[in-house]
């Protein structure tokens, strides 16, 4: 069963993986991401980051995800964790960690989470420069790295 | 009646976070957009087409032609920037 | 610089990247990679396995993949850990974790360093079974793995 | 003189880690294969083509035709299996 969390709180990479190989023998490899804030976007320094969700629907979509990546690719398990509120320069953001027997499949399944997440999961950052404060803009570059998990098949 | 939610910039343009609004004929999500356009030039220039902005029913991502009935949830919202 | 180590302790993933993330305020984005002993290998029970390497080269042929993957692609710092000695099952045996500015940059550098590694890197394997000790045969899938990195551009 | 290193499986079924051996000729790695096959069953049979060895020469990998000079490390070992 994955791990699915929405937490204001900071969370600790080696902690969630530990938790995960503690559930199977099976693990090989594991491949995780974190997502940190930047104190520069779009040219402009970035002194803190608001993110606003939506409750029940933002699980929900990380849940479809997460089960989505399991069909394409062997998951022994994964873990999904996205800060809310207000975060500074350097804090950790998202966390996605994906085990698997085999590196390839770990590899794969963690990239197209976070791909599909930056374009399915409802998240708005509002960044506070100081211009003030804007909201971040969509990237076309992340509906290009989800569309190219079309036009492949698994990775092994 | 629908319970229908803005979010981010959706929501701070609107000014509100949550209402009820009535169930649009025909029912579907495109004639609720047009109904909120025409309340006035706030709710028109937040819902333009130019936005790109988003529309979910019960929590499920949805196109103009989706069919609402009552009590549906249905959320607006720019394209998402988490992670 | 890079870290490259080679070592008989075990790793901790959040000390390493914390130590990244705290040598630059431009990153956006940091993939790892933690390799794990399997009780099982090829059918067989693996009660514990040891890593044989060629000191020296070792570093060498390391530190050669990680400055490869810093011209293909944005690579803000990067860290390799792989242990040696003697394993057991669920042990933590390599780490790889790469910051970038940009999720894509990090992802494909980081695996295109387990890629080669697995190939390139002389370490060596042996397990021990319940019919005794053998060593680890190379894959056919990791040479496929490497060589798919030469029809590929730089990902983005 | 060359120094001539095995590891792993190979150093195993030939008995040493480590040992000088005279720079052959012609000077290139394939000849030095040669010279090691020829002294005996066991370095015949561990150096034996269908081995897939692979050999190094001063921490660099190279090919048969690699060329040899007197005081180089040589390295000979089966295909590399860590991460």
């Amino acid at each position: 069963m994955p791990t699915i969390r929405l937490q204001t709180e900071d969370f600790d990479l080696s902690h969630e993986c530990a938790a995960i190989r503690d559930r199977s023998r099976a693990i090989g490899a594991i491949a995780s991401f974190v997502g940190v804030v930047r104190d520069m976007n779009d040219g402009s320094g970035v002194s803190s980051m608001t993110l606003e969700h939506y409750p029940g629907m933002t699980e929900r979509a990380l849940e479809k995800i997460v089960a989505e990546a399991s069909q394409r690719w062997d998951v022994i398990d994964a873990t999904v964790i996205h800060r809310v509120g207000t975060l500074q320069p350097q804090d950790q953001i998202v966390l996605v960690v994906v085990a698997s027997a085999h590196r390839g499949h770990a590899f794969a399944a963690c990239e197209f989470i976070m791909d599909y997440l930056k374009t399915d999961a409802p998240f708005w950052k509002k960044e506070a420069t100081p211009q003030g404060t804007r909201w971040v803009e969509a990237r076309a570059s992340d509906d290009d790295a989800k569309q190219r998990w079309d036009s492949k098949g698994s990775a092994t | 009646m629908l319970k229908v939610l803005y979010f981010a910039a959706l929501r701070e343009a609107i000014g509100v976070a949550e209402e009820r609004v009535a169930l649009p004929a025909p029912a579907t999500v495109g004639a609720l957009v047009e109904a909120l356009r025409a309340r006035d030039g706030k709710y028109a220039d937040a819902l333009a087409p130019s936005r790109r902005w988003r529309v979910a029913v019960n929590q499920d991502m949805v196109g103009l032609d989706a069919a609402l009935k009552a009590g549906d949830e249905v959320a607006i919202f720019p394209p998402v920037t988490g992670g």
